[in-house]
């Protein structure tokens, strides 16, 4: 399969308003991935699924990612002029990445038998109303994951022929996948319990009775 | 046994040294119904084939009589809740057990069916079966291996074979006050209503400062 | 129309919503979580009309135990015995699955000796599972325990080697990210070549017992059938892909594991229905067996674990990594996202059972309700991976 | 081929497997339990217990309360409370010991975890397995004093490792004789 | 020797007994011993452990109607025979020939459905 920013070309010189951006991947696995604007997706998608060099008739794995707001704090070399002479500081600058809901979709060809091709759709609005657009109707493997996604995410897909919850009760109302996800305190009977377990535990605990004596002291 | 044996055990060896043997309504009532055992055919995760692995031929269930797995449960009289409880599989399991007929008992199978397990801090996970359901015997370990299903089997035997039929004390499946069926919890928004059986389920207070 | 008939016909008028007064309704039945032949807590809701499937919904969800939501939340080692328990009949190849992402996550290598440990282990899981399948699979089918106590003779002996070199029957809990926990204890690559060269007469006397068998072609032969464009668009892998015709079998496309060093042949089928499923896994057995003794013969000496790889506070690199195998099943994949903390961003597992199960219903419709549970167990299913 | 063959040559096989089984003994696989029981293999592994060198449970316990092994333990099910005071370990230095430990084995999924990232070689698997009770709460809760085990009790159920244990523990202890600080080698 | 109707009493009363015994003991110990507690989700219908949805009694498609036809031919047809079979011995060649007859017109009946198709179970 040739070079992913190859892909890119190709793929705006045949679908013309197409607006794609790599995503590179600084890890060792070098899986960079295309991120595709909403309006075009499927018909992206189709272009990679029916191209004869490409013939990405195979999608493999539908993820949902929720990324929160995240502040990345970074060292920054930064020329300033301090007492009058050139100095190279070390500044740590914070950098605000606002938060958004993701769909990863890796593909792959059984008929030329070659390598990932890793599509992304994103949306910023994480409340209710998430909406992307549903590959279901290209790759008959996405409906089961993508159900699972509105499942878990809350990302209503636009196009899925059944979006019901596939996991979870019907009248359960939360997506618990989701990073900022609480779930209920059913507090019970917790012998062993660490870190947040813990502080959630700890409300429940009998006080202990007052002690005379030393066992008490030496316990605190 | 608190009161007096039905039968003076001395005479008991005696008579049998001679080919006579003696013994009790309760006695042969309990020895029949210990000895065939049919367990309900209900597996929910890794545990379940365990349980199939102690019917197979190696460690065979058959040689303590409960073999015969009931896919039905009104010809079943043991649920061996073998895998883990999720909340959404908890209501099938007690409308299950409501709809056994009566002497029935229940094996609590691995460390999930026990107390939630590995996937204690799942949120669909149910943290343990004896919320809604009374366990007779808890079997620890994930999954147990099958000889120690088998001797949880006899220990439910010595429980059974424990169990009186008239007095006081007598089994709970006798007593017309012990009811044998238990509300089977609703779905709700954010978990399952009531999250626990407040009469079944009676967790110690931790005294920690 | 003379009078007779137009009087005739008004009266046999079908009353609103039904296409003609002599069709029947239909029956909503649940074949639900508590049923001797799905395989584990899986539900289906049938619309029968008669004994004919109209209508199949698959209902899931009765052994979602939040797999992923602990991975998240757990170390990266602490998430490896969690892999056993997906696929809880394959413990062996869950590892490798979770061990390669992994692997690919960090870039880590893994020397020779623990690659060879990992193909037999692999190869030895696939053993179980397919013999475990034939006998659920004919259980299905009526013929009740028999088939499935040859089946579990045999696991057993498997599972002694599994306990014997990781310590548990099912959940091993033997790889680790750059190679394996514990090298081979004394005797024991001599008792699993000896269960291997048994194996074939197992195989022998299974093949007689099941394959020639006049009710078992007639209830599965043209049942269930699945062409090769819907099972390569609905995205089924594994066994049930090859009996389309497809030839795509991630040890040959993908090439891991040193599988291209072993010879071995990928069974295809033609009809793409329940028999070509069936004998796919039995033709599958007989060339695991094939790869076993390959690399039971060439098992090199050597290190079994990257020295340079830490167990406890483990951190890969920020980034994120796709790797999946070819397990039993189908493919499985560990889809990892590392945020350079200890535990993963994301832990996403691609399930195999799930995703072959997205056209139950196009296999089912037409079928009787007698079909559809050879038809469900054809597609070997696991709900531990299914629900994760 | 007869309509029927298929059906015959699998009864034969059956009738086969039941005739054989009178004659051949590698055919009857059962295992009678209670009378007859399995020798589980040396790696066997059920429930973690605390391995303690001379044979007073107190003293001799190798666990320092590093909380190493509640940290890593993926289900959560072990809790450790450090003592105040120290006592001298198998080397001579002053350690702390843990003064509650318990392990939830209604919770502990035997994945050794535990085992693999303890520096002190203090926890180690068992292979008792017979655990079943009637009731969960405190019945399934392993305190200390149940965890504490031999190092004889070790050696008895995994021979090999515990020889191979108690060789690198002489080691580091011969090596360090003249500063008593030990340095613990990476567990087996 | 008693009265020959002496033993049809006491094999009517063994016959009556016999089925009731058990019955009366269980409902003995049911009376006594075990208490029966009837309930709204022990007497719900079982359904793989699910509410049942919808009902059972709907209407079938007519095909089905067929087998009840087609059952009736071999159900009343055992019933004329067992009085011939009873009396085979005694009777003339002429009834042997009416019975032939009453069996051959039913079998062409079942030939004629069976080439119908009438007895094809999937359409």
């Amino acid at each position: 399969m040739e070079a992913l920013d190859e892909i890119k070309v190709r793929i705006e010189a045949a679908i013309p308003g197409a607006r794609l951006e790599i995503i590179p991947n600084p890890g060792p696995a070098n899986q960079s991935s295309l991120l595709l604007d909403h309006a075009h997706a499927s018909t992206v998608a189709r272009f990679l699924r029916d191209d004869p060099a490409l013939r990405l008739d195979y999608c493999s794995n539908v993820t949902g990612v929720d990324w929160l707001e995240r502040t990345v704090k970074k060292k920054v070399k930064v020329k300033k002029v301090v007492e009058g002479e050139e100095k190279e500081l070390e500044e740590t600058r914070e950098e605000i990445f606002s938060g958004y809901l993701e769909a990863v979709y890796h593909l792959y060809s059984m008929a030329h038998k070659h390598g990932p091709l890793v599509v992304r759709l994103r949306t910023r609005d994480r409340a209710e109303g998430a909406h992307l657009p549903s590959l279901t109707p290209v790759w008959r493997s996405a409906e089961f994951q993508e159900r699972e996604i509105y499942d878990l995410y809350g990302i209503h897909f636009d196009g899925h022929p059944d979006l019901r919850r596939i996991l979870m009760w019907d009248e359960f109302t939360d997506h618990p996948m989701r990073k900022d996800y609480r779930e209920p305190d059913d507090y019970e009977y917790e012998p062993t319990p660490h870190d947040d377990v813990l502080e959630k535990a700890k409300q429940h605990y009998v006080p202990r009775p007052a002690q005379d004596g030393t066992a008490n002291i030496a316990a605190q | 046994m608190a009161s007096a044996p039905p039968i003076d055990e001395g005479l008991r060896s005696e008579l049998q040294k001679q080919g006579i043997w003696v013994t009790s309504m309760q006695e042969l009532y309990n020895w029949g119904r210990r000895n065939s055992i049919w367990p309900l055919q209900f597996g929910l995760a890794c545990c379940a084939i365990e349980m199939i692995a102690t019917a197979a031929s190696r460690y065979d269930l058959a040689r303590f009589g409960g073999e015969v797995f009931r896919p039905s449960p009104r010809q079943a009289d043991l649920m061996i809740v073998a895998g883990t409880v999720t909340k959404k599989m908890a209501p099938q399991i007690v409308r299950l057990y409501n709809q056994m007929p009566d002497p029935k008992y229940v094996i609590s199978m691995g460390a999930c069916a026990i107390s939630g397990g590995p996937f204690k801090q799942g949120y669909n996970v149910l943290k343990g079966i004896d919320r809604y359901i009374p366990v007779d015997v808890y079997i620890p370990g994930c999954p147990p291996r099958p000889e120690a299903l088998l001797h949880a089997f006899m220990e439910l035997q010595r429980k059974i074979d424990g169990q009186k039929l008239t007095g006081t004390g007598k089994a709970a499946f006798l007593d017309k006050t012990v009811p044998s069926e238990f509300p089977v919890p609703a779905f709700g928004a954010h978990d399952l209503e009531p999250p626990a059986n407040a009469d079944v389920f009676h967790p110690p207070k931790i005294e920690r400062h | 129309m003379s009078l007779s008939t137009r009087a005739q016909h008004s009266a046999v008028e079908a009353p609103p919503g039904m296409p003609s007064r002599l069709d029947g309704e239909l029956l909503e039945v649940s074949m639900g979580p508590q049923h001797p032949s799905t395989h584990g807590v899986f539900r289906m809701n049938v619309a029968l009309e008669g004994e004919v499937v109209r209508r199949l919904k698959p209902v899931f969800g009765y052994l979602h135990r939040n797999h992923e939501k602990i991975g998240e939340n757990t170390s990266y080692l602490g998430s490896m015995p969690y892999t056993d328990r997906l696929d809880y009949i394959c413990s062996m190849s869950n590892n490798w699955g979770y061990a390669l992402s992994v692997e690919k996550l960090a870039g880590i290598e893994v020397p020779e000796r623990a690659e060879y440990l990992r193909v037999i282990l692999a190869e030895l899981t696939r053993l179980v599972n397919h013999a475990s399948l034939l006998g659920f699979l004919l259980s299905d089918m009526g013929a009740w325990g028999t088939p499935l106590m040859y089946a579990f003779r045999e696991r057993e002996n498997i599972l002694d080697l599994f306990e014997s070199l990781s310590g548990s029957r099912m959940m091993c809990d033997y790889m680790r990210f750059g190679g394996c926990r514990c090298d081979l204890p004394p005797g024991w690559m001599e008792r699993a070549r000896k269960v291997v060269d048994g194996f074939p007469h197992f195989l022998d006397e299974f093949e007689q017992l099941i394959t020639g068998n006049e009710i078992l072609i007639a209830r599965t032969q043209e049942v269930g059938k699945l062409s090769a464009e819907l099972a390569i668009s609905a995205g089924i892998t594994g066994p049930g892909l090859r009996a389309s015709g497809v030839n795509y079998d991630l040890r040959k496309v993908d090439g891991y594991g040193f599988y291209p060093r072993f010879k071995f042949r990928v069974p295809l089928g033609e009809h793409g229905d329940c028999y070509d499923r069936l004998m796919m896994r039995v033709l599958e057995l007989r060339e695991t067996l094939g790869i076993l003794r390959q690399a039971m013969d060439d098992l090199p000496a050597g290190p079994i674990m990257n020295p340079k790889v830490k167990i406890r506070a483990f951190k890969p690199p920020v980034g994120e990594a796709y790797g999946r195998i070819e397990a039993p099943k189908g493919e499985l994949g560990f889809y990892l996202i590392s945020d350079g903390s200890g535990n993963p961003y994301r832990y996403r597992v691609r399930p195999p059972s799930l995703i072959n199960l997205t056209v139950l219903e196009d296999m089912c419709l037409g079928h009787t309700v007698a079909d559809v549970m050879v038809i469900l167990g054809s597609i070997d299913i696991v709900m531990g991976e299914v629900d994760r | 081929m007869m309509i029927g063959a298929g059906i015959l040559k699998g009864m034969a096989v059956t009738g086969r497997n039941f005739i054989g089984s009178y004659f051949e003994k590698d055919r009857l696989t059962t295992v009678q339990y209670p009378e007859e029981r399995d020798v589980l293999p040396e790696n066997s592994r059920n429930f973690p217990f605390l391995v303690y060198d001379t044979n007073d449970p107190e003293a001799g316990l190798r666990c320092v309360a590093c909380k190493i092994c509640e940290k890593e333990c993926p289900p959560q099910c072990i809790y450790i409370e450090k003592s105040a005071d120290k006592k001298p370990d198998y080397m001579g230095k002053p350690q702390f010991y843990p003064a509650t430990f318990d392990i939830d084995i209604s919770v502990c999924m035997s994945c050794q975890i535990c085992v693999e990232v303890c520096p002190f070689e203090a926890i180690k698997m068992d292979k008792v397995y017979e655990l079943s009770r009637r009731e969960r709460f405190d019945a399934l809760l392993m305190r200390r004093t149940d965890l504490a085990k031999s190092n004889s009790y070790y050696h008895s159920i995994h021979p090999l490792e515990a020889e191979q244990v108690d060789a690198t523990l002489a080691a580091a202890a011969a090596k360090k004789k003249p500063a008593p600080t030990p340095a613990p080698p990476a567990s087996g | 020797m008693p009265d020959p109707y002496f033993f049809l009493v006491i094999f009517g009363a063994v016959a009556f007994v016999f089925p009731v015994m058990p019955l009366a003991l269980a409902w003995l110990w049911r009376r006594f011993f075990q208490p029966p507690k009837p309930g709204a989700g022990k007497n719900a219908t079982y359904e793989c452990g699910v509410e049942s949805l919808g009902e059972a009694q709907i209407q079938f498609h007519s095909h089905y109607y067929l087998y009840a036809i087609i059952f009736l031919i071999f159900d009343v047809e055992a019933i004329f025979l067992v009085p011939f079979a009873v009396a085979f011995t005694g009777l003339p060649f002429g009834a042997f020939i009416a019975i032939l007859v009453f069996l051959l017109l039913l079998l062409e009946g079942l030939v004629w459905a069976w080439g119908k198709g009438c007895l094809s179970w999937v359409k």
